[in-house]
Order: structure tokens, then sequence, then C-alpha cells
């Protein structure tokens, strides 16, 4: 291209990854060729507030775990606890403990999922790796055959444990107001028993792979730190009475981009503390912290932008409640220079803490006498009004609210999804990524892996099941002149080849 | 897999993916063939899957017509986008599988044909409790800000079933379909006899057919009343209905080898109707309030209310693909 | 296709008549209609009778089909409760359906009509011909080629 | 429109029935219209559809233009569907290949405006093109006749349609609920016109029944279930004891004598209260059977327990009375059933204006029967309830007939037993008679006649509806009379009547368990509770239910001999069946696709005549055909379309439904 050219251009790339439809990034570049303005999209719009209305509260677990077929146990899971509250009804003990024993094993296997099979490729294999590696085939050529048997295998497992209690794994059909539909029998609990086991010396292992393949190689952890993937926004999640991690249940706490709490409120408050912009360019909103009041994409203690999922939770935890994954949380925080950490790709470390965490409470769950109970139902005996649910996503804290009439039919609901939370940070990861690495409008296959891997790093929900499988994430960018004509077009496939057209 | 897809050294038979409305539940079934993925992997050539490579558009555009084997579409059609997707897919697809409820039949996002656009994008962006919005901002199909412009696909009035957009080979049902059935209609769609077109690739028999719980309906069932599955212990054997519980197996097409019923609740008729019905709703009306037992018409009213939503019971997951398709627009909503 | 060049242009300079779909039972309220006819009792003109043995025959995806394919209104015609077997919880639950899919309470009837009552089918007929006349058209297919239009501007 | 079509050869025959359809409807172009259709490749209209040369023409069609379906746009199908069936298949082609489309009796006949009627009869001729283009060839199966006839009601036409078939070979099941046969001629004293004595006629018939070695009498006995279906119905009869051995008893009646109450006390029905019986008793003379009945409800020994049991006693080694005797359950196969249970009277207490139950001396015209006949509480004296003799009666017609407070229909008889029984009680008291009529209605062989002779008899005819009638005396010759206020209306003037005694002529109503009897046997009644007939012309004796056929005044007031004329026609009907000895079933069962059903077992509790089971070993369910009507209830419920029905398939039925919108 000609010196003297107007620089001025925009670059499309479409589709980035899916959240309900692709994500879309529209670039803008200045006259000099820099980067001035990205746009962060999301193309599609469901509409599950509307059609809820009219329908009998109960069928909310089923309805709304179709909002996501990745973490349909998590939009489950935060239904059935809204309607505990709707009906004001506590489950007995054993169903309490099923759901958590449910919910651990979901949590666990869809860790592994993301771990192995999505953002895995890009430390285990490498980010410098032929593309052509970077996947789950790459994955299993890096650490053997048995080991790729064992992550899809343990993955296998976990799912019939689920299956076994839910019924689906895909859409589960466990959750009911005050319990749960079906018992865990004696002969379940042996199997479940042993399939915990597995998963939690699956979860060190996990770990262990980890440490050797990305923690002892600088280069990733300096990529890890590199200021790229940095953000410093206010961190939520949910944690227990103790202030540890905690999936299931317990306050929401907020703590500040220095680490300190800033509130820490029960999920029927969350009115108070959580509101969402509309930009009119994407069809989803942005969450932000009430309070604070919406300032735009922008970071620190003045701005209302906040983050969610792994890094978000261990930052606002004091530390995990399961032997194990304290110990792995005492070694990231100091590996990464104490709390809280702001580098987005951390997220992929503290994912497999939370991994190992899950494991371990799901083998505590399983090894309780009293998850064989058969008292698993409490029946409502009040009128319904209005019932809120929280729960830890993997993908970050997840609310269900409804409001019905006295005969249980929904009039209002609204639903704050994990990635909701995270589309503002998304945006911004985004927009860093695209200014730190797009400059004189060069646009180099390195800005499309990085871009990819900031993105990928906040496993959105849709997190791309098969995002890598096969290949790495392909990519296009087109450059358009300032008429908008397209001049070039690079792009990089699903096998990792490059071209230019 | 690991070779360029542009210099295969073997051609294998190219297949394609696409969702458009949906949940991404029917990957996660591709997933949960555990093993057999790799086989999978290894025995097509994967030309198109946006949740896992980037062939645009124009990619799809520049493969000759027909030239893909299969193509699996999953999700209900909302957006222009998908609609032109549906059709290009169509165009470059031998085979064009609707893959899961929501491309059979609409499926849950189909419940949005219960109000209008305008209600939907009105609660989302107005009524919702957490929204703050008060200039009243609405995400514009195109968007410009100085002099940048971006567009956003347009969401239609209506959200239809896959085959009202484009015509379809074969449908494999469920919400989603069950690893088994995806495996088995992998092999039929790799082998050399194809099934007739229109073939729903799932047994053609009602759920009731393997549902444990069949042989514990009484012969002559009759109703004074239906529970909602909160106020009444479900027992792990009995059959639903026998115990008042609205349950769909005997209009519910099966395959899926009663998962719900064996969770210990009622079929909801994911699966869609037998290919002998033309509108699922309807026939699962007529299974439910047909058992009831009255002939004084002031009682039969009581106890139909004891349904409380028979629209979003019996069109759960097929509003789209009805007779109706969709809630009546108001007037002024009408074209 | 012949039928449209021979539609009569009548429904359109006399303003709206209502197209009403009737699904008389064999032993009753067909039987009534003949009586009627030998008895020489003028009614509306906008019903179109199809036969069943029974009214119970009629399954709901006969009343939807009749709605979607562009029918005003759909009148069941049986024997007295007791004698025919037509499912009233059917036409009961079916109403409550069509009330939330924007169908009107008046577009569906069902009325108990025996072998000798063709006076009392002359009333129900001309009756639901005037109330969904008052309603005016039904309109509910939406044609394919009105999508494009259906998008969001 | 319609790939199926494709194959079609669609003859389309459109009827003027004279000018009954072309008056109304454009049948030219309704024929023309359907010429244009797809599938059509004959239209033609013609004058007389049903006439030999309409037939002869769709067979001609059939054959030289190889037609494989055929629409028929004419009258009812209830008229002649079968007509057409039949010419179809003259031609060679399946009768069930073959659809009819009724544009007279709904559409001629009931609209004014040609073009209106006219695209009605377009759209329905549209619907049937589009229908029979999916018909399937059927064949109907054919079901043997069981020989053995049930009558229910032992009434003159009962009686009468009895001995007719009984005479012709056939075995007969007489059930009657009273103790005997009879009816309500049995207690008139003489009939119209003729004046011929009803016991002389009747009692003749009644005991050649009780004779005749091919009928079984059942008195005192009920039909309590039907199932089945025309040729095979099996019906269940209980007999209610008699607490006398029918077998044993010879009808001396000595019992009856030697009962331990000396004078009677008890109320006595068969003479409407007006005399007393014992608990033992005979309801009349010559009652058929001969045997007493023992009254449970007044008998001491059944209070009590505490009886001489004298009966018993004179009954002696006869052993016929057997008060410990139970209500028997007969179960029988009948091929055809008669139902001639007969009428009951107007209440007048229903018109108090009347005074009927307030003063003793108004009698309804049964009542007034009972007094005269010979065998009568009075032994034929006219002593009313105050012991008089009456020096006037006035006699009012049309009581609980022709009122639109109370029956609109007329009963026909009344006119007529009005002046019978003015001629006789004037014979017997030589009071006056005041006939108070509407109109007098004397339409019948020499009744007109017996009218005049009446008038000569010197009879009042007052043409008046009587407003009321009173005790309150407003002259002193009024005094201790009924006076009866009406206005005379041939001179327009209001006349006080004085009188006696005032005879009620009530009118004739349907029995009031008449709806139970019409579920029992599945059969119809019109708004007024009376049977309906299958063609108030054509098939006034056939019901809608085939092998179910209706005899004498339950069908409509009739008098005798009416209710004997068709008696004997439904005795001949009941006989074709039997002699054809097989019946053919309309095809237009449903059936279960064994493959598809699920075995949900929805079906079964809503088949109205239980004709579906569910196989164990197979975990489907099945139709019996034969039991299956073809209501279609089954198929529009099962849940996964696994239920069809020949000739209303779910794809014929959606065809019809687009066919009749095509346009719309």
């Amino acid at each position: 291209m000609p010196e003297t050219k107007d620089l001025r251009r925009r670059i499309t790339i479409d589709p980035i990854t899916r959240l309900e439809g692709h994500g879309k990034i529209e670039v803008f570049l200045n006259e000099h060729g820099s980067v001035e303005r990205a746009f962060f999209q999301v193309p599609e719009l469901r509409g599950f507030e509307k059609f809820a209305q009219g329908r009998p509260a109960e069928e909310m677990p089923q309805i709304t775990s179709r909002i996501c077929g990745v973490c349909p146990t998590a939009h489950h899971m935060a239904s059935t606890k809204a309607l505990d509250g709707l009906y004001r009804v506590t489950p007995p003990p054993a169903a309490r403990k099923i759901r958590e024993l449910f919910y651990s094993a979901f949590v666990t296997e869809d860790h592994a999922l993301h771990v192995y099979f999505l953002g895995g490729p890009d430390f285990i294999v490498g980010p410098k790796a032929p593309a052509a590696e970077r996947n789950v085939l790459g994955v299993i050529a890096k650490v053997g055959v048995e080991v790729g048997q064992k992550v899809i295998g343990m993955r296998r497992k976990l799912r019939e444990i689920m299956t076994a209690i839910g019924g689906k794994a895909v859409h589960p059909v466990l959750g009911l107001p005050g319990g749960v539909a079906k018992h865990i029998t004696p002969s379940e609990q042996e199997k479940i028993k042993q399939i915990a086991k597995e998963a939690v010396d699956f979860g060190s292992f996990t770990l262990e792979t980890f440490n050797k393949l990305v923690l002892q190689n600088t280069e990733y952890v300096d990529l890890i730190r590199s200021d790229a993937f940095t953000h410093r926004t206010y961190y939520m999640g949910m944690v227990d009475e103790a202030n540890l991690v905690n999936f299931y249940d317990g306050p929401v706490r907020v703590v500040t981009p220095e680490g300190k709490e800033w509130k820490k409120f029960a999920a029927e408050k969350y009115l108070d503390y959580i509101a969402e912009h509309v930009e009119p360019w994407s069809y989803v909103k942005f969450a932000y912290l009430k309070p604070l009041g919406w300032k735009g994409f922008t970071e620190g203690s003045e701005s209302s932008v906040y983050c969610v999922a792994p890094l978000a939770r261990l930052n606002t935890a004091e530390g995990m409640a399961t032997p194990l994954a304290q110990e792995a949380y005492q070694q990231y925080f100091a590996a990464l220079g104490g709390k809280p950490v702001h580098h987005t790709l951390a997220n992929h470390w503290a994912r497999v803490v939370e991994l190992l965490y899950a494991a371990e409470r799901l083998k505590e769950l399983a090894e309780d006498p009293e998850i064989t109970d058969s008292q698993i139902r409490t029946l409502p005996t009040e009128a319904p009004r209005e019932g809120v649910g929280v729960v830890e996503a993997p993908r970050g804290t997840l609310i269900h609210h409804y409001q019905t009439d006295e005969k249980g039919i929904i009039q209002k609901a609204n639903m704050i999804v994990a990635t909701q939370n995270n589309a503002a940070r998304i945006a911004m990861s985004v927009e860093k990524a695209a200014k730190g690495l797009i400059s004189d409008g060069n646009v180099s296959e390195g800005i499309l892996n990085m871009v990819e891997m900031a993105f990928r790093a906040y496993d959105p929900c849709h997190g791309c099941a098969t995002h890598s499988l096969p290949g790495s994430m392909p990519l296009l960018v087109r450059v358009h002149d300032h008429r908008g004509d397209v001049q070039a077009t690079l792009r990089r496939d699903w096998d990792g080849s490059i071209r230019r057209s | 897999m690991t070779e360029p897809a542009a210099v295969p050294k073997n051609p294998k038979p190219k297949v394609a993916f696409y969702w458009c409305a949906s949940c991404g539940g029917c990957e996660e079934t591709v997933l949960d063939l555990d093993e057999r993925v790799l086989d999978v992997v290894v025995a097509v050539n994967i030309v198109f899957w946006p949740v896992a490579l980037d062939f645009k558009r124009h990619h799809v555009e520049a493969l000759p017509d027909g030239s893909v084997l299969a193509a699996f579409v999953n999700g209900a059609v909302r957006t222009t986008e998908q609609q032109e997707m549906a059709h290009l897919l169509r165009k470059k697809a031998k085979v064009l599988v609707a893959l899961g409820s929501c491309a059979q039949l609409g499926g849950i996002p189909g419940l949005a044909n219960l109000s209008s656009r305008e209600g939907i994008l009105q609660s989302s962006y107005c009524e919702s409790p957490s929204t703050v919005n008060p200039e009243k901002v609405f995400p514009q199909t195109l968007y410009k800000e100085n002099g940048q412009s971006v567009s956003l696909p347009g969401l239609f009035e209506t959200v239809r079933s896959l085959d009202q957009v484009v015509d379809v080979d074969y449908y494999l049902p469920g919400c989603p379909p069950t690893p088994k059935l995806l495996w088995d209609a992998v092999h039929v769609l790799l082998g050399s006899e194809l099934p007739p077109k229109g073939t729903v690739l799932a047994p053609d028999r009602a759920l009731c057919e393997e549902c444990p719980r069949k042989d514990t309906r009484p012969e002559k069932l009759t109703l004074k009343e239906f529970k909602r599955p909160q106020d009444v212990l479900i027992d792990e054997e009995t059959c639903m209905l026998a115990q008042g519980v609205v349950c769909l197996g005997p209009a519910t097409r099966s395959g899926c080898e009663a998962l719900c019923p064996q969770g210990n609740m009622p079929c909801t008729g994911c699966f869609g109707p037998t290919s002998r019905v033309r509108d699922y709703g309807a026939k699962a009306l007529s299974a439910i309030s047909s058992i009831i037992d009255s002939n004084d018409p002031e009682e039969i009213e009581k106890i139909v209310q004891t349904v409380p939503d028979p629209v979003g019971t019996f069109y759960r997951y097929s509003l789209p693909s009805s007779l109706l398709r969709r809630r009546k627009l108001a007037p002024a909503a009408k074209l | 296709m012949p039928e449209k060049e021979l539609e009569s242009p009548r429904a359109v300079q006399n303003g709206f008549e209502p197209k009403i779909v009737a699904f008389f039972c064999n032993w009753c309220t067909y039987l009534a209609a003949d009586l009627a006819g030998t008895s020489r009792i003028k009614y509306a003109p906008n019903i179109r009778v199809i036969r069943t043995m029974c009214s119970g025959r009629v399954d709901p995806q006969f009343v939807l089909e009749a709605f979607a394919r562009g029918a005003d209104g759909v009148l069941i015609g049986g024997c007295h409760p007791g004698d025919c077997h037509y499912q009233e919880g059917n036409y009961k639950t079916l109403r409550r359906v069509l009330g939330e899919m924007g169908i009107e309470d008046e577009r569906f009837r069902l009325e108990w009509i025996s072998a000798s009552e063709a006076e009392r089918l002359k009333v129900a007929v001309n009756d639901m011909v005037e109330k969904v006349r008052a309603l005016g058209p039904l309109r509910l297919e939406i044609k394919a080629e009105h999508f494009p239009e259906e998008v969001a501007a | 429109m319609d790939a199926r079509n494709g194959d079609r050869r669609i003859g389309v025959y459109v009827c003027h029935c004279g000018t009954n359809i072309a008056a109304t409807v454009d049948v030219k172009a309704v024929a023309e219209y359907a010429a244009a259709l797809p599938g059509v490749v004959v239209s033609r209209e013609y004058k007389y559809m049903c006439s030999d040369p309409g037939q002869e023409l769709i067979r001609q069609d059939i054959v030289e233009q190889k037609l494989n379906r055929v629409v028929v746009a004419a009258c009812s199908p209830l008229l002649h569907e079968e007509t057409f069936r039949g010419a179809v298949a003259k031609g060679g082609l399946n009768p069930f290949c073959f659809q009819m489309v009724n544009i007279r009796e709904h559409d001629s006949w009931v609209h004014q405006d040609r073009q209106r009627a006219t695209e009605k009869a377009i759209a329905l001729v549209r619907a049937a093109i589009r229908r029979v283009a999916l018909h399937k060839p059927l064949e109907k199966k054919r079901v043997s006749i069981h020989p053995d006839v049930l009558i229910v009601g032992g009434g003159i036409a009962g009686i009468h349609a009895a001995l007719t078939l009984a005479n012709a070979g056939k075995h007969v099941y007489l059930v009657e609920r009273e103790p005997t046969i009879g009816g309500n001629m049995a207690k008139f004293d003489k009939t119209f016109p003729t004046l011929d004595c009803a016991a002389c006629i009747l009692t003749p018939k009644m005991t050649a029944v009780k004779k005749h070695p091919n009928i079984t009498l059942w008195t005192l006995s009920e039909v309590t279930h039907v199932e089945g279906y025309v040729g095979n119905f099996e019906v269940a009869v209980t007999r209610k004891p008699r607490y006398i051995n029918e077998e044993l008893c010879v009808g001396c009646l000595e019992c009856i004598e030697a009962c331990v109450y000396k004078q009677a006390k008890v109320p006595d029905e068969f003479n409407l209260g007006l005399g007393k019986r014992r608990p033992i008793y005979i309801s009349f003379p010559q009652a058929v059977p001969q045997i007493p009945v023992i009254d449970p409800e007044t008998c001491i020994d059944f209070k009590s327990g505490r009886c001489k049991k004298t009966c018993i006693e004179a009954c002696g080694d006869r052993h016929a009375v057997d008060l410990k005797q139970q209500p028997k359950q007969e179960t029988i196969k009948v091929g055809a059933i008669i139902l001639a249970t007969g009428y009951q009277t107007f209440d007048a207490r229903k018109v108090p204006d009347y005074g009927y139950g307030v003063y003793p001396n108004v009698y309804t015209a049964p009542e007034v029967e009972r007094l005269i006949n010979a065998s009568g509480p009075t032994g034929g004296e006219v002593i009313m309830r105050d012991g008089r003799k009456p020096q006037s009666i006035g006699i009012i017609h049309c009581v609980g007939s022709r009122d639109e407070n109370t029956n609109r229909w007329c009963s026909r008889v009344c006119c007529m037993y009005s002046l019978k029984l003015a001629h006789l009680l004037k014979e017997r008291t030589g009071a006056e008679v005041y006939n108070f009529y509407i109109d007098m209605r004397a339409a019948g062989k020499a009744y007109e006649e017996f009218y005049h002779k009446l008038l000569e008899e010197g009879v009042h005819m007052i043409r008046s509806r009587v407003a009321e009638v009173t005790d309150w005396a407003m002259t002193p010759e009024e005094e201790g009379k009924l006076v009866m206020r009406a206005e005379d209306t041939l001179i327009s003037f209001v006349r006080r009547v004085p009188v006696d005694m005032v005879v009620l002529s009530v009118g004739l109503v349907p029995h009031e368990d008449a709806q139970d009897v019409r579920r029992l046997f599945n059969i119809s009644c019109s708004s007024e509770g009376w049977f309906l007939e299958r063609h108030p012309k054509l098939a006034p004796v056939n019901t809608f239910t085939d092998g179910i056929f209706i005899a004498g005044a339950c069908q409509a007031p009739k008098d005798i001999p009416d209710a004997v004329g068709q008696a004997g026609s439904a005795a001949a009907e009941a006989m074709v069946l039997i002699d054809t000895g097989y019946v053919e079933m309309e095809p237009n069962t449903a059936y279960i696709l064994e493959e598809e059903c699920s075995g949900c077992k929805t079906c079964i509790p809503l088949c109205p005549y239980s004709a579906i089971t569910f196989l164990s070993d197979k975990k489907v369910a099945q139709i019996n055909e034969v039991l299956c009507k073809g209501c279609g209830t089954c198929v529009a419920a099962c849940p996964s379309g696994s239920i069809k029905q020949n000739l209303f398939e779910d794809e014929e039925i959606l065809e019809e439904i687009q066919g009749v919108l095509a346009n719309a």
C-alpha cells in the first residue's frame, strides 16, 4: 500500500464466537491506520423474559435452561432456587445436597471441557505453536493419547452422573420448588463415589499438567501478565459464610480493583447493585454496578465495569473450601503477585483451581450418608409471589428473578446471564487488544490470535462448545477503505493456514 | 483433519454445521458422542461450522452447489442472517438436516411467537427491572456514529422452523437429540441408501411405547383434576398421568428412551409429533383433555382450568410449526 | 388455479362476509340442517358444512386447520351431551388455546342441536354469522412472502 | 391443487332436482366451475340425477370416460347416497369412490340469494372433488342376523306387531312392564267411530298372544340393558316378581277371594284410583296373563310377616303362590327390536284453571272411560265422586294440547274420543252434554260422519277454549254446580255454563321416562320427546339406529287404526331384516395401526360402544370392527394419530376443509 494513502479503514472480524448468535467485531481505523473505535457486537435477541410471562413458574427451570445448552444446569439451578424463594420453601437437607452434588459434577465437567478443548490448546500446545496443532488433537499429541482418552472419558462419566440424577445432561429435569424430582439410590451413590474419586485425581492431574506445561514456561507467564490482557476492574462472585468460593449458594460479594470488599449482598438485593446499560449497536445489555452509575467502557475504581467468572471468583473470595484447591489457590496468587489478579488470561489458571475444588466438593457430597435420604421434597404451602435465585455459573454470577400471580403464573421475569456481567469488560478487552496490536494499518495473524485469546479467556456463555475442534478458531479480517470497499482479506482457516486475497 | 482443507489428500464427504436461534445444546450432543467424536472428525471433512471455524458466507458461496454431502442446521429462524444462511446451505448441500427441536418445530425460542417483536424489545430493553434506559435506546439494524456505521441482523416478527424457510430433507428431533440418535443419523447419511425425504430420524411410535412406566397406566384412566408437579410427591414407578400429572408421552414421538420420566418428571414433548400428526399441540391437547372425567360442562371447565397454561404446555416446542404458528398480531402490528 | 378466476367479487362489493366451517354430526345437527331444508327455514349462507359421523370425530387439528386456511369461524354441531360423545373437555381446552392465540371466543362454537331442532340451528348459525361479522375477518395466515417486510427497521 | 389428483379421473354431476335446486343455485355455473378443477374429466348438470336416465349417465361415463371417482351434488346423502353408490357400482366402480354433496337441503332450500347460494354450492363441490380424490375402495362387511325379535310394550301396537311376526313364524319376546298386556286400549269402553267394544276386539288378540307358541310373553318386566348392533342385539330384561308362579297358576283366582282382606282397600291402578283392589289382585277380568299379582307394598305378610297366608291355603297343592319369589334376570339375543311403548296422558293438574284435583266432579277422559266401562269400578254406571248422577256434563277439548303454555301439538284423538264420551255419557245418563272445542278435527274414515251423528243426537257444541271452571255461583241456578266460563267464538259472547260434571279431554304426551328408554336403545327423540323416525314420510317406522323400529303412540299421538297400521309395517320391516339373513355394515369403522400404536390407552375409555380392548401380549389397543359404530371419537383422540377411520380419514377431512376454504 502506498505511503501517501489515507489509511482510514474498517476491519470486520465476523464471527469471532457466539453468544446467542455469532459475536462480531467492527474495528475502525483512523487516517493514521491506528484503531479509533472497536465495536463488539452480539447480533441476536431471544426475549426469554417476555415469553416466560404466562408460563407456570415451575416450568422455568426447564424453559430457561434453553437459554444455554452449554450451561443449562446453571440456568436450571438458578431458576430452581428462584422457585424456592417464590414459594418460600426450604429443600430438605438431602435435596439441597443432591442439587449441589449435581451442580459440582456439572462445574467439574464444564471446566474440564474448557481447559482441554477450548482454552487449553492456547497454553498446553502453546500460542506460538502451528495453529494446525492448536486443538484437542494437538493437546492429545502433547500430553499423550491415554491422557486424551482420560479427558474424554472423565467428561463422559461426569455426564453419566448428571443423566442419572437429572434425567438429562443437557436440559435436566431435576429442580422443583422445595426439592428435587428424584432421590439417589445407594447403588447410584456407590457409582458416584467412584467417579468422584477419579474426578479429584483428574483435577490434581490437570493442575500438574498446567503447572508443568504453562507455569514453568516464563513465556506464557509473561503473556498472561502482559498489559494487553489486563484490566483493573471490580470483581463479583458468590462466597459462603467464610467468604470462600461457592458455586451453589451464598451471598454475592464484590471487591474493588484494589481487592477490598466493596459490597456483600443477598441475591434478593441484586437490583440495588446491578444495572444494565443498552447500546444501539448490540443486542446484548451491558451490566454495571448500579450505585456507581454507567461510566462507559472504562476501568478503575471510578468505573462501574466489573468482571465475573473464575478470575473474578478467586479475586472475590478469601480462599477455597477444600484442601487441595486451597493449596492451588495460594500458589496461584503467589505466582501472579497477590490479589487481585487483573490479567484476563489468568482465567484459565483460575479455572483449573476451581475444577479441583468442584471435584473435591463432588467427592465430599458423594460420600455424605444423607445423600441417599428419600426425603427430597418440601411441598409448597404458601402462595407464590416473588423469588430471586443466584448461582455461580462456570462463566460467572447468574441471576434469575420471577414475579408471579397467586396461581404461580409468571407475570415478570428478569435474568442477568453470566456473560452479560462480562460484556463490558469483553468489549474493552477486544478494543484494547485491537488498539494494542493494530498500528499503521498492519493486520497480522498475531492480531487474530491475541484478539481471539483475549476473547476466549472469558469462555463466554455458549462458550462455543467445540471452539477448537478441530483447528483453532479461524478468523477473518476484511480491510475496507474509507469508502467501505473491501481492499484486502486476511483469513486464517480452521486448519491454521493463512491466506491473503 | 489436520491438513489444509484446500488440498485434501483423499477427499472425504463434506459436512457443514450451522446454528440459528438455538442454545448450543445440539452442539453439546455432538460432544456427547464422547470418544466417537474423533471418529466423526476423521470420517468427514467439516467445511463450515461457525462455532468452530470461520468460513464466512462467501466461502460457502464459493463451494459448488450440492457439493456438501450434508448440512446439519439447528435452531429456529429468527433473524435475516439466519434466513440467508439457511438458503445458502440449502443450495450447497445435497442433504439438509434439521437438527433438534428448534430447527424441526421452532423449539423454545418459538414461544416468542406468543408476543410481538415490539413486546420482546420493550420487555428486554425497557421493562426489565435491572435495565436503566431512560432514553429508550434500542439496538438498531443500522447504527451510525460519526461516519462509522455498524449493522445488526434484523429480527423477524415471527420465529419459524427451518422447513418454513427452506426445503428440509431430514429431521433429528429432540431438545437436544440424544447422542445415540445423532450417531445413528450420521451412519444413515454416510450409508448407501437414504431414507425417504422428510423422514424424522427417530422411531415413529409415541413415547409410552418405551416408557418404563407404561404398564402402570390403568386401561380406563379418567381424571377429575390435573396436578402440578410441585404439588404432588411423584411416585418413581407409576405412570405420570395415572398420578394426575400432565405428561405428553402419549402424543410425543419416542426415541429419547423416556429420559424425563426416568428423571421422575413428565414428558414435555420435545421430540414433537409422530409422522401421522400435523399439529403436535392439538394432539397433546386431546391426549390430556380427553381423559377428563365428567359430563357436566361446569365441572369440565373446572378440571380444564387445572391445566394452568395450555399453549405453553401443549406447544412448548412446536408453536412456529403449529397450524396457527403464532399469536394473532394486533391489527396495528399487522402487515 | 381456476378457483381464483371464478371467485366472485361480491364479498368485496358488499363488505365482509364471514366464512364459517361447520362440522355437523351425522345423526343430529346434520339432520337438523336437512330438516331446516325440508321446512324451508332460511338462514345465512356463510356456513360450509362438513359431515362427520359424530362430533367426537372433530379432531382439534381440524379446527386449527380451518382457522389456518382462512375460516373466520368454526362451528361444531353435535347431539346433546350424553348422547353424542364429543369430548367437551377438548372443546373447552381448545377454546383457551385459541384465546391465547388471539382468536376470539365468538369465532369458535359448540352447539348441541338434535335432529329435530331446525329452528335452533337457524338461530345458532345466524347469531354466529352476525357475531363474527362484527369481529371482522380473522386473516391469520402469515404468507411466507411477508417475512422480509417483517424485519425490524 | 394437488399431485394426488394426478391419476384421478373424476366425474361431477350437478342435479337440478327439477327447480328445487336450479331455482336458487346456478347449476350450470357450478358444473362449469367443477369442469375446470384438476382431476375432473366430466362435469354435467341434469334435471333429476336420481332418475334412471340420471343414474345411467353416471354408469355410462364411468365406462366410456374411465372415471375412477364420482361426485354428485344433489339432495341430502341421507336420502340418495345409497342410490348413487348403486349407480357407481353399476358402472363397475367401487361404490365408495363416490362423494355426495348436499346442495338442496343445505343450500337451495335454505337460502334465497342466488349468487351466494351458488358460491356455497361451488365451495361444497370443490371440497367434495378434493376429498373424493383420496377415497379408497371399501367393502361392506356382512353380518348375519339373529332371527328373534324383541317387542317392548304390550299395548295394541305391540300386540299386533307380535302376532304378525309370530304368525310369520318368527320368535318374539314381548316385554310389558305392567302385570297385564293390553295397554291403554284395554281401559277403554268403546272405540270410535264404530263404537264397538274395545274389550271385544282386543281381548282375543291378547289371549292369542298368550297362546302363541312363537311368543314369549314377559309381563312385570323391563329392559335394563341393550348391547350390540343391528341383527345381533344382546338385551338384558329384569322380570319383577309377581309372587305367583306363572307355570303353576291356572288362573282360578281363588287366592284373591281367600285374601285376609275381606274387601278391597287399595286404590286400583287399572281403574286410575276410582276403584279399590286387594293386595293380591288381577288388573281386570280379561287380563293376560290370567294370573293374579301380589303387591308387596300392601300385603300384610310382606309388611309384618304375620299373615295367615290364606292365599297359599286357597291355592292348595298347586303351590303357585310363592312369597319368596325374587327378581329374575333374562338375557336374550335378538336381531331386531320394535319399540311400542305408547304414551301417557297429560296431567290435568298442570291447568289449574280447570280445577282438576280441586273439584271432585272434574274428571279426566281416561277416568270417565273406566266410569262408563261395564267392568269398571261402578260397573258402568256413571256415578260421580259425590255419589250423584250428573244431569249436565261439560267436556273440555284440547287440555294439554294445542296450547302454548303446555303442549303445542294436536293430540289427534281427543276430538273423536270426546265425541265418543259425549255419546256414551248421554246414552248412560241422559244428561245435557256440552262440548267445548277449538276446532273439530274429524279427519279419518267415518269420523266426520260420526261427528254429524253426534250433532243429531243433540250434543251441544260450543266453539271455545274454556277460561275456567269454578264453583262460584253468581245466579241461583248456578248454586251447587260447576260453572264453565267460556267465550263462544261463533257468537263472540261470554257464556257461563253450569254443569254437574266436567270432563277434561287430556292430550297424549310421551312417557316421562321416554328419554331414558331412548338412551337405552340409542335412538333419537324429537324435541317434544316422541321417538324420532328416520324419515317422516319414507321411513316412518325406522329409527336412525339400524334394527330398531318404532310403532304406535311412542312415535306421535295416533289412534288405534294408525297404531295398528304402523305396528304392521314395523313388523314387516323387522321381517325384511330377518329374512334377508344378513346386514351389510357401513365400512366407516375405525382401525388401529398396530405397528404405530404406543399402547397409551387414551382411546379405551372414550369408546361409547366399548369396542376397544388392550392386547396385553402386544401391548397395543385393538378395535372390534363389528362393535365399532364409526363415531370416530377414538380417531380424533389418538394422540399419536395411530387410529384411522374408513371414509373419514384425517387426510380426507383435511382436504375437505381446505376445499371449502380454497378461496378464503
